[in-house]
């Protein structure tokens, strides 16, 4: 049966401490980029934001929200759009895949995204010298000029799998396949899963009634959940106009 | 159709689409490659040459397409839409009744035993058959002696309204164009008063040459049109009287325009 | 003439046409992309098997878990050991990028000299020098190591002194152990049995003490909860990462926390709300009120909502008397979910004094954290392994980087139990560098050696028969058959943990009430990062987005 | 009129007057300068790759983008002249027949190699023929554009071969006549082929559902913008032509058509553009009360950012949809050069605008609540290139008008004169 990998992030324990990007950088062999870089140029397939409720003084309230790849499962806008295929669904797990060798930047994708959770490869990869030795085998560096994303941590499903069919096993343990932000997170906010299984913790907590999905009213049905108990954070799901109109202008 | 890429399966937006796309590639490189095989077989055909002159034609100026029966002072204006061929021409034998009324004092000598073509050359008939080709006085004022003279080769066939040789002078190419078609027996040159003897294939028609009293009426408007063109711009013709042309006018006026001049005196795009 | 210009017309149009119907053109197209996707200039990762070797972070005090991937001999990723009780696999956000910091760019690589370049042997030539003239103090930033030994016991022979660079959370610690006369050294706070949690503009979901420590606390018992197990109120100016996720956030004027402290005191004493008599401060509720920009009613609730759920705890970056008082009143000083008093006996370590010009020298140990300038004219001998920019000292020497040295991991400051770790070389230690116990080492050869100071550590533990070893699972050290097997898991990684409670009782003598001093306001890296330099990939943190600000520049 | 004064005289069509060799050159310089600047440009980019512009993740298309399809739109006129006077026969456009062929292929030879240097990738632009994906409308697009572009090189061959040395190679000019005879076959092909590009180019934007902004329903595949962007085009492609034209008998200073051409285009451009702006309202209302209500965004919140007011909407429909074209349409006016251009110019101005909104306005647009209003400059290597497209286009067309007869109507119409 075909598996539906997805997250439920319970914003309430994300400390914003970002050591899912990090942990996400070095995984999937993200460099560094140049000095001119900036937040809008930057490679952050896992981006931890921040949210507001607007106010000043005592009484603000902050918050953190990781943002990656919502894997969107209906007409997924990134792969709709794509002129060259080079984005497509994996029908047996939803994992949406970005195939960096047949992308040819055109960011068709990325305007398509309502998330922003794409990124272009602005410069040529680079690490300092000898720092070549420390990328993780298995991840290959994306070439400048193309675009990237959050695959879910592509290499570690392959080891599982491989370790699955070594065993003999068609199924995977899911205790083998954790991403690299799922596994970082020191408070455990992110819960990682199949979907698709019922009795799966994080089917379970994503129809809990707390929890949402951004944008849902777009209908593109993102696979990564989130979950708050505070009612302001949760007011960020969806543009709501009165309320943005008062609060975004700047 | 595309193995390649994974898990391609045909849709019915495949099927219109790339069957559209196809169809309209088609279509744009069928056009072009039978331009392409048209062309080729008018040449295989011998019908480029004509098709040729039928272009040149359609962009002479009007001034420069009119109908020899005008020149005789036959009718009062009347544009060839033949390509000067007469032999085409429905309305020729009724205006060839009307009695001529020709221009007098042309400025420039031409012989009625000559049968003149519009790119100012002429054929005169010999004792063998063959036709002697020459350039007329009036290409000979403006010319005078030509820098160098590119002649067929005898045995050569050239085509009427065709190429039949090209000269050069001060820089200037000057393409002379064949009155009748045939294959050239000998050639001469300037110096000989002759260019070419042509032995056309069978009984040529040369109705389409001009003689007599179109003659004169043709250079004399050539002659006319001479004169603007090497009159200062903006001021009408001098001397509309005529008068008589000056020899080597090529080197006498260099600085006129005679590209131009050139161009308009032998049937030239 | 004209009819070879034709043929040579229609003869390359024909060879273009044929052209296409050739395989040359495709396959040419075909090459070009290839090479657009292997560009020399981009690096392949190795294919090399990976292989998890098991250790302890050594980049700051706090001794985490690590886990480290390694490709051909080199480390290819680092993760936190999720069977490490106290940090229940977490690592703080520099510790991910860790295992790239040996190639960064600013990594010493040769001794220098004011600037210059020089040899180990020109530095020892003069370390000796300046032994042989006068006291050199030798400073330590991580007490209690095997290398501390060796440090301490060189200072003992040439008559030089051993000094500690206490980190702000050893200083913090520092009233208690004035009051109490128990050295700060075996002072930990018991977060495990707190209830409620006061901060004082303490980054305590931010990397302070052992991240993940207490953040996976939170996690568990408070977040999201509106009346939750565990109570974090954060007191704070600025509406920190810590103070957004608090249970409550109390702004208050920026340094006016003694005031408000003083406030709460007032409270709790007037309406009896803690048992503890003692001296009272002399501030009124009215200054409070006005100082800390609250008003009495708010700080009285505070006060209330404070004593409401016991024990509570109260915690300062800083060495702060007049907020470390709350805690005496509160009773939490010696009492469970309060600050503890740790079993081993440890050396009072005497801090470096803020004016050390009385010396011929400093020796400045890799572990001193680099934004430690002692205001001192006197020749400094600074280990490294990265130049931090700035403040370099005399002698800046090359120190073994991440995971090349072999070390052993004391308790962390701010621990409540006794922890014991071993740091493996992983990596072979660079030609280049010597740490400062083996400089040390060659200048006086008498000097104990670390490996063996481990064995004997080892011993020590296995003699005791105390706490346990955490590895996959945990087992007593009382079932270990020999100091080896017990030293053979620690270097894979495992750690010891004395989990055995001893109530200590600690009795606080407090003249009268504190007087305020000033409190810097924590700065937004707040995790208790020492090495001079952060990992290339902490810039996704601060230049790649929005989420913290920029480190401050060194270079200034 | 003296030789020296006209060295090129020998490539000019005889009899047509053209100003002297240094004039020609010393107007040609600063465009040349222009070109040389922008191909520079995008050297840097295709060279250090696109952090030479100031586009961003979120930012992902920039002026280029507006660029291309501002200039498509505008190259409109040539397959909607080549339809206009070869399938529906209406003759008394040929004059500028020509003059819309060479400015549709600068158009979109110049969007295309825009294009090229925007992609990251360019050696890997044939991947779309290779692994088409023909949901996508860039597929489309690229196809159409790619396949259009072909039949515009290869309607502009007979216009080049009519060049007075090129006529003289004979097997030239019996190729350009029969070609000739079959280019209504290519303006059919042609006008099918713009005719789904620029819809395409529409739907690029009005099937991005991730941007309610821009996103809109429609019949089938094709977002309502498909259409109302074929219906802009070829609103706007003939006012465009027109303005070139009166642009260069201004730089020549002769009347190169006559005044009933004019008043045809601009006839056709007002009504088109009428029918347009009425369908544009029709689509707006849609959109305004159903389409984007039914994601959760509030239309007016769009308007809300400066400088992107509601103005911007209306100024779109009205000063510069609805009064172009009555100005185009009315006798009164349309009768007066100098209103007709002007409606033409306010025409073009509205549909640039249109796109320009629909390209730039939709990504600096935040889509999640906690997203901020965007801005965005481009960088002069951007600015370069497209001055690079303009200098283009003004080159060769400056070359063509030289060199070639762009307006000299065809002499062959016989007229004979009866008897007497």
């Amino acid at each position: 049966m075909s598996a539906r990998y997805g997250m439920v992030i319970d914003l309430d324990r994300c400390t914003g401490c970002g050591a899912c990007m990090v942990a996400c950088a070095a995984e999937n062999n993200v460099p560094a980029l140049p000095e001119r870089a900036t937040a809008r140029t930057g490679l952050t397939p896992m981006l931890v934001r921040k949210l507001s409720n607007g106010k000043e003084g005592a009484e603000r309230r902050e918050a953190f929200i990781p943002i990656a790849c919502m894997h969107c499962e209906h007409e997924t806008p990134c792969v709709m759009v794509c002129p060259q295929q080079a984005v497509e669904v994996d029908k047996s797990t939803g994992i949406v895949m970005q195939i960096p060798q047949r992308c040819l930047g055109c960011r068709y994708c990325m305007t398509a995204c309502p998330y922003h959770a794409r990124y272009f490869n602005w410069w040529d990869p680079q690490w300092p010298a000898g720092m070549e030795k420390s990328l993780n085998p298995g991840v290959s560096v994306r070439m400048r000029g193309v675009v990237e994303k959050c695959n879910l941590c592509h290499a570690r499903l392959h080891a599982a799998q491989e370790k699955a069919a070594a065993a003999g096993k068609k199924e995977i343990e899911l205790k083998d396949y954790v991403p690299a932000c799922v596994e970082a997170c020191p408070t455990g906010a992110i819960l990682f899963g199949n979907l698709a299984d019922e009795k799966d913790p994080v089917s379970i907590a994503a129809r809990s009634t707390d929890s949402f999905r951004l944008l849902a009213r777009i209908g593109t049905e993102p696979k990564i959940h989130y979950k708050t108990t505070q009612a302001w954070i949760r007011a960020q799901a969806d543009r709501n106009p009165d309320h943005s109109s008062e609060a975004q202008h700047g | 159709m595309f193995p390649w890429v994974d898990g391609f399966r045909w849709t019915a937006t495949h099927i219109i689409f790339l069957s559209l796309f196809f169809a309209a590639v088609v279509i744009i490189v069928a056009t072009f490659a039978s331009a392409i095989f048209r062309a080729a077989s008018d040449f295989r055909e011998h019908r480029a040459n004509e098709m040729c002159w039928r272009e040149n034609f359609a962009e002479l100026p009007e001034e420069e397409r009119r109908c020899r029966h005008e020149l005789a002072g036959r009718v009062e204006s009347r544009i060839c839409g033949n390509a000067f061929d007469c032999r085409e021409c429905a309305n020729y034998p009724n205006f060839a009744a009307i009695a001529a009324n020709p221009r007098s004092n042309v400025g420039v000598a031409y012989s009625d035993q000559l049968l003149y073509h519009r790119g100012h050359t002429w054929v005169r008939p010999e004792w063998d058959g063959t036709f002697s080709v020459g350039l007329d006085e009036f290409a000979n004022h403006l010319i005078g002696e030509p820098d160098a003279v590119e002649l067929p080769q005898p045995c050569e066939e050239i085509e009427s309204d065709g190429i039949a040789w090209r000269m050069s002078k001060n820089g200037h190419e000057i393409r002379v164009r064949a009155p009748l078609g045939g294959t050239v027996i000998s050639t001469g040159g300037p110096g000989a008063g002759w260019y070419l003897k042509v032995l056309p294939h069978g009984q040529p028609n040369l109705r389409h040459l001009l003689r007599g009293p179109e003659v004169q009426g043709w250079l004399a408007t050539e002659v006319d049109r001479l004169q603007v063109q090497l009159s200062a711009p903006n001021c009408g013709p001098c001397l509309a009287d005529g008068g008589t042309l000056m020899p080597e006018l090529m080197d006498a006026e260099p600085k006129a325009d005679w590209d131009t001049v050139l161009a308009s005196a032998f049937l030239d795009s | 003439m004209k009819v070879s210009r034709r043929d040579l017309l229609i003869g390359s149009a024909g060879v273009t046409a044929g052209l296409i119907f050739t395989p040359v053109p495709w396959k040419l197209l075909g090459d070009v992309s290839i090479w657009t996707q292997n560009w020399p200039w981009i690096p392949q990762p190795s294919q090399g098997p990976v292989e998890t070797k098991q250790s302890v972070c050594t980049l700051c005090a706090a001794g985490c878990g690590l886990r480290v991937r390694m490709a051909e001999g080199w480390p290819v990723g680092v993760s936190g050991v999720g069977t490490n009780p106290v940090t229940k696999g977490a690592l703080c956000p520099l510790g991910f990028g860790a295992h790239q910091l040996n190639w960064h760019p600013r990594r010493l690589h040769e001794v220098r000299h004011r600037g210059r370049t020089s040899s180990w042997d020109e530095a020892q030539g003069a370390l000796e020098k300046a032994c042989a003239e006068g006291p050199v103090a030798i400073v330590d930033g991580r007490p209690g190591r095997a290398a501390s030994s060796v440090l301490e016991g060189f200072a003992a022979k040439h008559g030089g002194n051993y000094r500690v660079a206490l980190s702000s959370e050893s200083r913090a610690l520092g009233p208690y152990a004035a009051w109490s006369g128990v050295a700060a050294s075996r002072l930990g706070y018991d977060l495990e049995n707190a209830q409620t949690v006061v901060s004082f503009g303490t980054p305590l979901l931010d990397g302070w003490g052992t991240p993940g420590r207490f953040t996976r606390m939170w996690s568990e018992k408070a977040a999201g909860a509106s009346d939750p197990e565990l109570r974090l109120i954060q007191i704070e100016a600025a509406l920190s990462r810590t103070a957004a996720r608090a249970w409550r956030w109390v702004a208050i004027r920026e340094g006016s926390d003694a005031a408000l402290a003083a406030g709460i005191a007032r409270v709790l004493r007037e309406e009896r709300l803690v048992a503890a008599k003692g001296p009272l401060p002399q501030m009124s509720m009215e200054e409070a009120a006005a100082q800390s920009g609250l008003t009495g009613q708010a700080i009285r609730e505070l006060a209330h909502t404070i004593a409401e759920k016991r024990p509570a705890l109260v915690i300062t970056p800083e060495a702060n008397p007049a907020i470390a008082a709350l805690n005496v009143l509160l009773g939490a000083v010696g009492a469970p979910g309060g600050i503890v008093v740790r079993n081993k006996k440890a050396l009072e370590h005497i801090a470096l004094e803020a004016n050390s010009n009385s010396y011929r020298a400093l020796v400045i140990d890799s572990s001193v954290p680099w934004d430690l300038v002692p205001r001192s004219n006197v020749e400094v001998f600074r280990f490294a392994a990265w130049d931090g920019g700035g403040n370099a000292g005399d002698w800046l020497l090359p120190a073994p980087g991440f995971l090349e040295e072999l070390t052993d991991v004391p308790t962390a400051p701010t621990s409540a139990t006794e922890t014991y770790g071993i740091a493996m070389n992983l990596l072979a230690q660079p030609a280049e560098t010597k740490s400062a116990a083996q400089l040390l080492g060659k200048i006086d050869s008498t000097l104990p050696d670390i490996e063996k100071l481990i064995h004997t550590r080892c011993e020590q533990l296995f003699q005791a028969k105390l706490g346990t070893i955490h590895a996959e699972q945990p087992v007593a050290v009382a079932k270990f058959e020999s100091a080896k097997k017990l030293e053979e898991r620690l270097r894979n990684g495992a750690v010891w943990i004395d989990d055995s409670r001893h109530a200590n009782s600690v009795r606080c003598a407090m003249k009268e009430w504190p007087a305020a001093t000033r409190v810097l306001p924590a700065a937004d890296w707040g995790a208790a990062w020492e090495a001079p330099v952060l990992p290339a990939l902490a810039e996704k943190l601060y230049k790649e987005s929005n989420l913290r600000d920029a480190p401050a520049r060194r270079e200034a | 009129m003296a030789e020296t004064m006209l060295i090129d005289r020998r490539w000019i069509a005889r009899g047509a007057e053209r100003s002297s060799t240094a004039s020609f050159l010393l107007w040609l310089t600063p465009w040349v300068l222009l070109l040389g600047l922008g191909i520079y440009a995008a050297g840097l980019c295709l060279y250090y790759g696109l952090n030479q512009t100031n586009m961003d993740n979120r930012f992902a298309f920039g002026m280029w983008i507006f660029a291309d399809l501002g200039i498509i739109a505008m190259g409109a006129g040539a397959f909607f002249t080549g339809f206009l006077v070869y399938i529906l026969k209406q003759e008394d456009l040929k004059p500028v027949l020509n003059s819309a062929v060479v400015v549709g292929l600068t158009c979109y030879s110049g969007a295309v190699a825009v294009l090229m240097v925007d992609v990251g990738q360019p050696l890997r632009a044939w991947f779309t023929f290779w692994y088409p994906n023909t949901h996508s409308m860039l597929t489309e697009v690229t196809f159409c554009i790619s396949c259009y572009l072909l039949v515009l090189i290869l309607e502009y061959i007979p216009v080049l071969l009519k060049n007075r040395q090129l006529r003289k190679i004979p097997s030239f000019l019996v190729f350009e006549h029969q070609f000739h005879k079959l280019i209504p076959v290519l303006a059919g092909v042609g006008a099918f082929l713009s005719f789904f590009h620029q819809g395409s180019l529409g739907g690029l934007y009005g099937v991005l559902r991730g941007r309610p902004f821009a996103y809109r329903q429609g019949f089938a595949i094709w977002p309502s913008t498909f259409f109302l962007f074929i219906l802009s085009a070829v609103a706007v492609g003939p006012s465009f032509l027109m303005l070139v034209v009166a642009g260069a008998e201004k730089v020549t200073g002769r009347q190169l058509v006559q005044a009933t051409v004019f008043r045809k285009l601009g006839f056709i451009s007002g009504v088109l553009l009428a029918i347009y702006v009425a369908a544009k309202a029709v689509d707006t209302y849609i959109w305004l009360n159903i389409t984007t209500p039914a994601v959760g965004f509030g239309p007016w919140d769009y308007y809300s950012y400066r400088p992107f007011s509601s103005a911007f909407l209306f100024a779109a429909m009205l000063p510069l949809g609805l009064l172009p074209a009555v100005l185009m349409i009315l006798p009164a006016t349309a009768r007066k050069r100098g209103w007709l251009l002007c409606g033409a110019t306010l025409a073009c101005t509205g549909v640039l605008l249109n796109r320009f909104v629909l390209t730039v306005q939709t990504l600096a647009l935040p889509t999640l609540a906690f997203d901020e209003f965007l801005k965005y400059t481009p960088s002069w290597q951007e600015v370069a290139t497209f001055g690079g497209v303009i200098a283009y286009g003004v080159i060769v067309y400056s070359l063509s008008y030289r060199y070639l007869p762009l307006f000299e109507a065809p002499k062959g119409a016989n007229k004979n004169v009866s008897l007497g």
